[in-house]
């Protein structure tokens, strides 16, 4: 047993943080934050040239075949790094499909990052849940109709293909829809992380059978299994960013000085630190443990993403809450990266449910007899 | 101890009441995009208490007050909260500059100053904060050199509130660099179109700009806009500092309230796995708290205001007030985002507010003092404790 | 308007204080844990004397026909002295008797603490709230029969006279229950507040008419009055103990030396002490606005006792806490007296409902459209 | 990353579990009043561990261990929390004396004393603390001065666990009184049964007495039970209390685990308002919030357990451990209470064990180094910062 990354994980660590120091530096987050899409041709080659889209995907759907560790490791310096795009999006929605009908023809595309994705899950007055899954699928032609509203969908506005959760009278149904296809429409939504966008995706429209990816109980089950990816996901992003918001104030701790001494030397402040450190530490060993499950031991896996997500989303949380309180005035400015840092936090902590919903679920999982 | 109102305390409510009927304004929310045009209507609110008779309500009615006592300020503050009134515009006028004048100002400089900040002709800004100077404000560098009658100014402030909008600064300075720190400093009444003032904002994390950044180069000012004594100026800034933690926080309970009763009408509104938000006992508990804790906020005030018709002088007590409505305000803006779910994060649900409550509460534990000072002066002049820092 | 105590309670205040020094040291307040009932004769007389079992009834019940001001400001001195025995059970038995029934012959024997009270409202399993009572009434020759189970009574064992909450085909009964009538079985219940004890009391025993006080809706409304006057004594019982860890903890922090210094002079200290001065201080505004409410704006009353009552039992477990933190391993001794606050704490929190409860209250109230 | 186990570790917890179905002894839960029979439980519970191989999983076969890796001691607890398992006897001894022979003892020290610890024949305790000396240990006042070849023992001990019941003591004492604060050091290894060593339980707020005052008049001890070199014995104690922070913790999970099971089965079996309080959704928040932090108490505990494999001693890091298990404790402690409502404060329920748990835990934060120690620790010798103290 090694609770600690391999030598090759180390080293794919390594590489991901050479890789976003040089190509994706703050300036860049910062003038990707300002467009529509956050996307740049050039930094999703990169990514894509690494095979990190389809990272731990089969090598027969184009991926790398590796686990889920790795790309927790990925996910983690993406999160160091707050890199922009539609990277979960596309990662989700690749896991989706390949959960959902290995076979479809939007998978490799997706996992090679020639196209990208996200995942129409949440409507507007509905949760994380799948069972909260309204929107309609009417049996038409071999394929289905679908109408109704998704909200908060995560990399729509850049997303090629939109996998799409509405039930059926069979149950829940996965589709994928192309975003251009007639009767989607896509309409951005503004939110605090300017990192990553959200928009509204308003169907009304015919899926062929082809499309189809699953009905029923294999649909909830690909949707369970591709969202606990992306809540690891989302827990290793908030991970990258607790330990740079905690280097970041640690730095500016031991160098900023008031009455006469650097204000690390100030219990109220070092304190502050500890406590940073242990919130970060502790996510970590959730994070990881979740992502080991997931690849080696599925029947722990649900239970572990959702201790990991629940952990590290109040964590972080703290975490960048504190890291502002360090900084002073002028960790609160738009000039200092911090920001952009805490509005990410704030996000991922949202994105398929925060503590109180993961929570919810782990008492249905633990507490009946 | 009586809450109650004596008749001449209940005869000054009832003809406010009167007087808000005829002119509340219809509501405005504060968002990152409407600074400018929020500010304006907050000015034209201030100029209608001004010319009604309701602005400044226990200063002394020589200057443009209404004489009354802080009783009736206190229950002012009520009653623009039960009227659902707009918030106090120029907190750093009425709040911190115009108390300071008139403890420690002359006769002059109270004429020349109090009336315009009651009928908000006059913004003020607060130049105290310095890039080095943050926690540590007397820490602070900005120098003025004597040269005859006047003084030369040349330094840089940070963190002022207001500055680009405002009409006069508060301002203190290195005067006497070879003194110990707190003995060297002095006090100026300064005109922001001065020759050599120039400010740049700085934008928040919010994405508007509260801040600002305020540039001295070879700034003259005579010597009559000294208040208090060269050299004692640290005094005049504990006065203002002090006068900030008590009254910045009175005002805000209309604030909280307003917000407090919009999460709750959110969570009428807005369901979650079908069925409405305010039905969740997980939530219920939260708001229910926000309430506690809100009412518990009216009641400190009400009852520092109390003591203050008492004492004449905001004591170190203000720091309590102080601690508690910024920390109170951060748990609000998190238990909004609980309250809201996914439509929290969004920059346009409900003209954006949310989000900016969120990410401007966090500035709240900061400025005008962090908790970490406010922390060190309840332990040290309240409690008695040694100096830690 | 005056928020603050006048002259005549600042005296009242300072004749408690001047008593419990006098009367009831910590000394005998251990003697008096020590016993089954934590009830002293001469100590009873002491406070009987003053009048302070009857302070805010009506002189022709016996009462000095002062307010609950002057109720709440007793029973924060007797917070800050933990002052042991039936004082609550007695003015809660005493108010709730003054509230259904003036003319009740209970009354005026309680109000000059001839005898003794406790009130039976929680069952094993209910809660706080009047709609959870099921005790059985049956009526039964002009009176009820009452049979089953009281938990948690509140100075049961000393009382001369229960005063029992049941529920029968017309609703709420209020009956008063001489704790030697025949079927009334109290058996006392350790517990961690040993200067109040609590007892189960099982009833299967006749009411005679004249023992009914009130029923259906007049007993809803004398229980709810009652209980709030109840609330706001354990409300100031715990604000009296937060001033004392309060200013115990203080003295400790200005003279323990640990590293050549005062604790004190540690932020990690200062600031613990600066936060529960924050939390004593806001207690205080709660506590005194509640005892004006409930005399003044009765209808205000419930919500200012709820409030207050939701607000001090957080704040004084808070409190409590970090009084034994900042005296490190001494302040966790059985030597200490901090230990008496501790639990005295706990108990007056779980008293008429901890804070969740309230806030449940609370929100019924406040957020109805 | 791999948290599988290789096939010896399989057959290891394989054989584990076989010996556990035969040996598991009958529950039995501690209360303030059974403190003396719950001792011999846990010592006839480490006897039958020690006569069955599975004591010191990871202490040298030499002196009674198992020489197994730290993952195997991993594997241990994890085991023992599946099979509800007697918490770990003799905690000083196993957690903090043992592994300081072992890094810092003679070969005759390590034989005489190892193997007793093991065999739960000999129970230590750990003579630090003075009344004067509580967070700075380092500021004790017990003095040892030479008498041939003999040191004599002067001086009060204070907060030492289990030293009613205790046969050897690992003690820190001034032997040279004019070098700096932590030069003039010696540790020794001392039984409790020398004459002049008196000890009086100090009863604490739970009504038990886990700590003890220990006097010491006169106490002649030979140098042979110096551990290390005399006054260098402040690094000895570094060594123990590192591996005290870094071993306290770590047998924790099973008592917390078999806590929360019993607050879940209080849950379900307890009604209030005539419902089950299992379902009420605010207790199951702050239930599953409990399960939460308490898996993270586990994988924190399994992940420094590995990284120690690779490293051979526990280092600062510890004090996160110790920081997070103490805090999360008063949190269960806290939600036991809500979950049991008013029969939480009840000395009898339940054989008492939620009373207790929810004193005896606020020592937690207290005791092998108060949480602002752990914060202090963490900041300076993990993070770098400055000491602040």
């Amino acid at each position: 047993m090694e609770f600690d990354l391999s030598k090759p994980q180390r080293l794919l660590q390594k590489s991901a943080r050479d890789l976003f120091t040089r190509e994706c530096p703050p300036k860049r987050v910062r003038e990707l934050m300002a467009t529509d899409t956050a996307f740049n041709p050039e930094l999703w080659a990169a990514v894509a040239d690494q095979g990190w889209l389809g990272l731990h995907l089969d090598e027969a759907a184009g991926g790398l075949g590796l686990g889920t560790v790795e790309l927790a490791v990925v996910a983690e310096e993406m999160g160091r790094a707050c890199f922009p795009g539609p990277f979960l999006g596309t990662v989700w929605a690749a896991t989706l499909i390949a959960e959902a009908n290995s076979e479809s023809s939007h998978l490799e595309p997706l996992a090679t990052g020639e196209t990208k994705g996200a995942v129409a899950l949440v409507e507007p007055d509905g949760g994380w849940d799948p069972s909260d899954v309204q929107l309609q699928a009417e049996a038409a032609s071999g394929g289905y109709k679908l109408s109704g509203t998704k909200a908060f969908v995560l990399d729509a506005a850049t997303a090629d293909v939109i996998v799409c959760a509405a039930r059926s009278a069979e149950g829940l149904v996965l589709a994928a829809v192309p975003a251009k296809a007639d009767g989607v429409q896509i309409t951005p939504v503004p939110s605090l992380d300017a990192t990553r966008k959200l928009a509204d995706v308003t169907l009304d429209t015919s899926v062929a059978a082809d499309d189809v990816l699953a009905v029923g109980k294999a649909a909830a089950a690909a949707l369970e299994r591709a969202g606990d990816v992306a809540s690891l996901c989302a827990s290793a992003d908030m991970l990258g960013g607790m330990q740079w918001i905690l280097d970041d104030s640690v730095e500016y701790a031991k160098t900023r000085q008031q009455f006469g001494k650097v204000i690390g030397s100030f219990q109220a402040v070092s304190h502050m630190c500890a406590d940073m450190l242990l919130w970060t530490e502790s996510s970590r060993s959730a994070v990881y443990f979740a992502a080991w499950a997931l690849q080696a031991e599925p029947e722990n896996a649900r239970r572990a993403v959702a201790i990991a997500k629940a952990y590290a989303s109040d964590a972080s949380r703290e975490v960048a809450n504190r890291g502002v309180q360090v900084h002073g005035g002028i960790g609160f400015t738009w000039e200092h990266d911090l920001q952009l840092y805490y509005k990410r936090s704030k996000a991922s902590e949202i994105l398929c449910g925060d503590a109180t919903f993961q929570r919810t679920r782990l008492a249905e999982m633990a507490f009946e007899a | 101890m009586d809450l109650g109102l004596t008749p001449s305390e209940l005869e000054f409510r009832d003809q406010l009441r009167a007087w808000l009927k005829d002119n509340l304004p219809p509501k405005m929310v504060k968002t990152a995009d409407n600074t400018t045009a929020y500010y304006d209507y907050l000015k034209d609110w201030q100029r209608k208490l001004y010319e009604g008779g309701w602005a400044g309500i226990s200063w002394p009615k020589e200057y443009g007050g209404r004489g009354a006592s802080f009783i009736e300020q206190a229950i002012f503050q009520e009653e623009m909260a039960i009227a659902d009134a707009p918030e106090r515009m120029g907190t750093i006028g009425q709040g911190l500059v115009g108390p300071t004048i008139i403890a420690v100002g002359t006769e002059e400089q109270k004429k020349r100053y109090l009336p315009k900040i009651l009928s908000g002709e006059e913004v003020w800004c607060q130049g105290f904060s310095e890039p080095n100077a943050g926690s540590d404000v007397a820490g602070l560098e900005t120098k003025a050199t004597r040269d005859g009658d006047d003084f030369i100014i040349n330094g840089q402030k940070i963190w002022t509130s207001y500055a680009h909008i405002a009409e006069q600064c508060l301002l203190i300075v290195r005067t006497d660099p070879s003194a110990p720190k707190h003995k060297g400093i002095t006090s100026f009444l300064v005109d922001m179109k001065t020759d050599g003032i120039s400010v740049r904002p700085l934008k928040m994390m919010s994405g508007d700009s509260g801040f600002n950044e305020m540039f001295f180069t070879n700034v003259r000012v005579p010597s009559k806009y000294v208040i208090g004594k060269v050299n004692e100026g640290w005094g005049v800034a504990i006065t203002a500092l002090a006068n900030e933690r008590a009254n910045l926080g009175t005002g805000l309970y209309v604030t909280f309230k307003r917000n407090l009763d919009a999460m709750i009408a959110q969570a009428r509104k807005l369901k979650r796995g079908g069925r409405p938000v305010i039905e969740d006992p997980v939530v219920r508990q939260r708001l229910a708290q926000a309430y506690v804790d809100l009412e518990v906020l009216r009641l400190n005030t009400t009852r520092s205001l109390s003591m203050l018709s008492k004492t004449g002088a905001p004591g170190p007590e203000g720091s309590i007030q102080k601690l508690y409505w910024s920390e109170l305000n951060q748990r609000m803006a998190q238990i909004a985002m609980e309250v809201l779910g996914p439509y929290g994060q969004l920059s346009d649900y409900d003209n954006g507010r949310w989000a900016y409550m969120y990410l401007r509460s966090r500035g709240n534990t900061i400025e005008a003092g962090t908790s970490e000072i406010q922390r060190n002066i309840i332990a040290q002049r309240v409690l008695g404790l040694p100096r830690t820092y």
